[in-house]
C-alpha cells in the first residue's frame, strides 16, 4: 500500500474521501449523467455505466452545454452525489458546479493528477489544505 | 477579496435576502475560482421555465423550487426583481402550440407559472437560445451571463462582449445582484487564442461550417481558445451560429476567433495575442467527412421526423425554408418542425411563411426545441436535422437512426419521407 | 473600371433588365464618387411603402413607379428578385391599428399593394429603422446598404460592418444587383477619426447620450469621423441608438468610434489611425444645454401629443413604459404612441406589456413614426418626445412647440398633460 | 465682368449653366427643399425661399438622413432640378444625388468654390472637362 500526496489549491472547503473515478476526457452534463441515479451515461465513456454517488471524481475541466452545473445539481438533490472532485484547472462551468455541489473541491495541483490517480483508488480531498491523498490497493 | 461597497450591502443583507443569497453565491464561486474582484453584469439569458431537470426536486411550492435550484438556497427565497436586462432562453414548449409537441394542459400550466413569476421579476419572455435575434446586443466590454453555450461563443468572439459558461445557478444570481466574479473572458487579456486551425477544407455552406464546428470542438483540448485561420469563405451570421453551436456541442470553448472576421482578431498575430499557438493544426475534407459520419448515419433510411431551426431560425432561414415548399405538400409520415423566436415568428407570419410551411405539411413553433422539450416521437424510424448540435444531442436519446445535413437536404427528405442528404 | 465576368454579365443584360438597369445605376454611381471596383453587397434595409415622396410621380402604375423611383429607369422593369438579405424600413403606418393614425382605407390599400411587391421579390416586412433589434446583424467587414441614416453610424461603428449613407435609390439598386462602388467605409482604411470629441459633459442617461450626438452632430464639419473620447459614462445599446440618431439628424457622418467601446476604436490612437487628429473640441456641460435649448421649447406648456420609440424600442424600453403607465391613467387630452418593431410587439403582447400600456391610454406602435407617417395632429398644443432626432425633424413641420425630454420626461407629461421635463 | 476659371473633376457629364445658390452649410434633404415647388424651405437657412429650379447648386456635400438623393430625385421629376451642381468634395449621398438628377456635376476643384462663387454669380459648369467657370455680374 503506497501512499501519494499532491498539493493543490483549495477550492471549496472540507475534508471527504472514496473511491476514485478518473475521467481524463471529463463528463458531459446533459446526456452524460443520470440526475436520478448518479450513473454515468454517457455515450462511449470509458467509464459509461459507473456511479458517482459518494466517489471522488477527478477532471480536467468541464465539457458542453452552460447546464453542466444543474446537472450536478440535480444529483445533489437526489442524494446521489460525488463525495469530492479534483480538478486540473478550473473553468467556469467546474466552478459553479463546485459550488452547488458544496463538496471538497482541489484544484491547481503541481502535479497532473492523471498520472497518479487510478480509478478505483482511494482518495482524500482536502479542501481546506489543498491536498489530494492517493491510497493505492 | 475586493468588494465595492454596494457589493457589501448586497450580501449583508441590506437589500434583502434574496440578493444577499445571489451575493453570496457569487462570492463563493468567485473564491472558488480565485477571482480577486467582481464586476457589473448588465444583461443576462436565463432559463426559465418548467424544465424536466427540476423534476428531482420534489416540492409543488414554486417560491420552494427557484429558491433551491436557481439559487442554492434551500430557505425560500422571493424572485421579485432582477438588477439587469433579462431575457428568457427555451421553456419546454411553444406557448401556443403547446399541444401539437404532446404537451399536457397540466405541463402547459406549470411551465406558465414558471414564467409567470420570472416575468414578474422582470424577464422578458423572448423564449430563444437565439436572443441576438431579438436585440440582445451587449456591446464590446460589456458583461453578459447566459445560460446558452453558444451565446458565449457568439457574444464573446462576434460582438468582444464579456461572458462565461458559467452554469445555470450563476446566471440567475448574477441577474439579481448584478455582479460575476471578475475572471476568464471578462478579462481583456485572457482572451487570446492558443490552438490554431488552419482551414483547408471546404467552407461554403452552413452545413461545411457545422461540420468545422463540430470538428474543431472534438479536437480542441480542454481550457483551449481557438483561432479559425486558414482558407475560408467568409461566413455570415447563420454559418457562424450553426458553427459555435456544434463547437460548444462537442468542446467547452467560449471564445472562437475568426482572423479577420471577428475583431478580437484582424490579424493571426492579433488573435493569438502576439504568442506563438501551442498548436496549429489543419482541418481537412477528411476531418469533415469524419465528423459527417460521426453526427449522422448514412445510407437512404427512412425519416418521419424532421426539426430545423437549431439554433432557433432567423426570418431569412424561415423564408428559406417557405420558399422551398412553397406549392409543395411533404410525406404524410414526416412530422416537420420548425423553430424560431416568438417575435421572429410574428414577423414571418406578417410576411406568409408560417402560412406556406403550413400549407405544405410543416409547422413553424416557438420558444423551444426538441432536445429541451424531449417530445420527440417514440419509435420512430429516422430523424433528420440540419444542425449538428442538434443530431448529436439528441442522438443519445433515441434509438432511431439520426441524420444530419444542409436545411434543402432535410427539406427534400421532408418530401419523399427518406433520408436525401449524404 | 474593373468589372469582375458576373459583374460585366448583370452590366450586359445577360441577368434581366432589372439587374441591368441597377447594374447601369451602380457603375454610374461608382464612376461619380471615382471608384476603382465595386464590392458585394449581402444585408440591405430598403424604404418599402407608399411614401409620400413618391406623390411626385403621377401614375396609377405601380411598376412604373418602382421603375422610376427605385431603379431611376423611366422603362418599366418588374422588380421581381433581390441578390440578398433585405428587410423593409419603416413604411407610412402600422400595418394593424392604421386607422388609429387617421390613415385612409384607400391609403392603406396603396401601402399594401407597394410592400407585396417587396415581399414577393424577397424583403421581409419588418418594418423598421432599427432592423438590428430583429436580427439584421452584419459582421466585421461584411457590406451593407440601409435607407436609414442611424443605421449606417451604427452597424459602421459598433460592429464593424461596412456601408456609405448612400441613398434611396442606391440602395434599391444594391440590393438587386449585390454590388456597391467599393469606396468610403467600404475600405477599412477610410474610416479613421478625425474629429475628437472630449466628453466633459454629464453622460449617463439616455436624454444625455441623446443631447450628446445631437452636439457632435452640430459641431462636425461636413466629412469629418468623429470620435468619442474623454471623461464619459459607459453607454449601452439605448444610449448608442439615441446617440447616433441625433448625430445622423444634425450632421452627416456615417462612422463614430467611441474610445474602448468600438472595436476599431480600442485606443483612441487606433481610432486616429495613428495620425493626429485635425480638430479636438471639448463638450461640455454648456454645450448640451444649448442644443437642449435648441431642440426643446423651455416651460410647462400644454401637451397633446407624445410620441415614444425613435430609433424604434426595444423590449426592455417597452418594458420600462409598461412599468411605468401600469395602474396609471394618462391625461384625455393626451395621444400618447410608443414604437417599435412588429416582431418586438410581439414580445411585448406575450409579456403583457402592450395591455399595460393600452389600459393607461396608450398605444404600442409598430412599422413607422410620426416623422414617416406625417400623420400629426392638426392644432396640437404642444408635442414631446424622447428623442432629439424626432424633435429635431418634427419641429419644421407644425407650429406647436415641441418638447425633448428623458421618457420619464414624456410620461410625466402623458399624466399631467403638461410639459414636466426641463 | 470678370470670369473665373476653377478647375476640378468631372463627376457627372454635360454642360449647363446658370445663376449660383451657394451653400456653405449644404442643405438638408428632408424638410430641406419643397419637392413640388424646389423652394428651400431649410429653417433658418441663408437662403430659405429660393428656389432652386434651373439654379447652380454650389454645395461642400450632403447633410442629414440617407433619402438626400430622394429629395432631389422627386424635385427632377416635379421639373424643378437644379441645372448643375458643384461639390468641393462628394460623399455617398451627394454622388447618388447625381446620379440621380443626371445633370452636370463637378467636384474636387483645385481651389475652393466658397471663396470664389457668390449667390447670383454666372456660372456654368462642365462636367465633361471638370471646369466650373464662373462670370461675376
Ligand atoms: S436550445 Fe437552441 S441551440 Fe439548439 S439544441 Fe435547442 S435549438
Ligand atoms: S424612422 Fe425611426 S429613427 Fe426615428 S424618425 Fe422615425 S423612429
Amino acid at each position: 500500500m503506497t501512499r501519494i500526496i499532491l498539493q493543490g489549491r483549495g477550492a471549496i472547503k472540507g475534508i471527504a474521501e472514496g473511491r476514485a473515478l478518473v475521467c481524463p476526457e471529463t463528463i458531459m452534463g446533459w446526456n452524460g449523467i443520470d440526475a436520478k441515479t448518479g450513473l454515468i451515461i454517457e455515450k462511449g465513456h470509458p467509464l459509461e455505466g459507473a456511479c458517482i454517488k459518494g466517489a471522488v471524481l477527478i477532471l480536467p475541466g468541464s465539457k458542453g452545454s452552460n447546464g453542466w452545473s444543474m446537472h450536478f445539481h440535480a444529483v445533489k438533490i437526489a442524494q446521489v452525489a460525488p463525495a469530492a472532485m479534483v480538478f486540473t484547472k478550473l473553468d467556469s462551468k467546474a466552478a459553479v458546479a463546485s459550488v452547488v455541489l458544496d463538496i471538497p473541491v482541489v484544484t491547481d495541483l503541481e502535479e497532473d493528477p492523471f498520472a497518479f490517480i487510478k480509478t478505483g483508488n482511494w482518495v482524500k480531498v482536502d479542501g481546506n489544505e489543498g491536498i489530494v491523498e492517493i491510497t493505492e490497493r | 477579496m475586493k468588494l465595492t461597497d454596494d457589493e457589501k450591502r448586497l450580501l449583508d443583507g441590506s437589500e434583502g435576502k434574496l440578493k444577499q443569497k445571489a451575493m453570496e453565491f457569487i462570492v463563493k464561486y468567485a473564491q472558488v475560482l480565485g477571482a480577486e474582484e467582481l464586476c457589473q453584469v448588465t444583461k443576462a439569458t436565463l432559463f426559465c421555465g418548467a424544465h424536466p431537470y427540476l423534476e428531482v426536486f420534489k416540492s409543488e411550492d414554486i417560491d420552494l423550487i427557484i429558491s433551491e435550484m436557481c439559487f442554492c438556497s434551500s430557505e425560500k427565497v422571493i424572485l421579485d426583481k432582477m438588477a439587469c436586462y433579462c431575457q428568457s432562453c427555451v421553456s419546454p414548449m411553444d406557448p401556443e402550440k403547446w399541444a401539437h409537441l404532446g404537451v399536457s394542459e397540466e405541463e402547459y400550466q406549470k411551465n406558465q407559472e414558471f414564467l409567470r413569476r420570472y416575468l414578474a421579476a422582470g424577464v422578458h419572455l423572448t423564449g430563444t437560445c437565439a436572443p441576438y435575434l431579438v436585440g440582445f446586443i451587449p456591446l464590446m466590454g460589456e458583461h453578459f451571463v447566459t445560460s446558452e453555450s453558444s451565446v458565449v461563443l457568439i457574444l464573446n468572439s462576434l460582438w468582444g462582449a464579456c461572458g462565461n459558461g458559467d452554469g445555470i445557478e450563476a446566471g440567475f444570481c448574477a441577474a439579481v445582484c448584478g455582479r460575476t466574479p471578475l475572471w476568464g473572458n471578462h478579462i481583456m487579456s485572457n482572451r487570446k487564442g492558443t490552438h490554431v486551425f488552419k482551414i483547408e477544407s471546404r467552407s461554403a455552406s452552413v452545413m461545411d461550417w457545422g461540420l468545422l464546428g463540430y470538428t474543431i470542438g472534438r479536437k480542441l483540448p480542454c481550457h483551449a481558445i481557438p483561432v479559425i485561420d486558414g482558407n475560408f469563405s467568409r461566413p455570415d451570421l447563420h454559418k457562424i451560429k450553426a458553427c459555435y453551436a456544434a463547437m460548444a456541442e462537442t468542446g467547452g470553448p467560449e471564445m472562437c476567433h475568426i482572423v479577420g472576421i471577428t475583431p478580437e482578431a484582424m490579424t493571426l498575430d492579433q488573435a493569438c495575442g502576439g504568442k506563438p499557438p501551442r498548436d496549429v493544426m489543419p482541418i481537412t475534407e477528411e476531418d469533415l467527412d469524419e465528423s459527417l459520419a460521426d453526427v449522422s448515419a448514412g445510407g437512404r433510411g427512412e425519416i418521419d421526423f424532421i426539426s430545423l431551426g437549431c439554433p432557433h431560425y432567423s426570418i431569412e432561414e424561415i423564408r428559406l425554408v417557405a420558399d422551398f415548399l412553397d406549392g409543395k405538400r411533404i410525406s404524410s409520415q414526416v412530422e416537420l418542425q420548425v423553430w424560431t423566436v416568438y417575435g421572429i415568428k410574428a414577423i414571418a407570419d406578417l410576411c406568409g411563411y408560417t402560412e406556406k410551411i403550413r400549407r405544405a405539411g410543416g409547422v413553424l413553433l416557438t420558444s423551444s426545441c426538441p432536445v429541451t422539450h424531449g417530445k420527440i416521437p417514440q419509435g420512430a424510424r429516422g430523424m433528420a436535422f440540419d444542425s449538428a448540435k442538434q443530431a448529436h444531442s439528441i442522438a443519445p436519446i433515441t434509438s432511431a437512426p439520426v441524420y444530419f445535413g444542409s436545411a434543402e437536404d432535410c427539406l427534400k427528405s421532408a418530401l419523399s419521407g427518406k433520408w436525401e442528404g449524404r
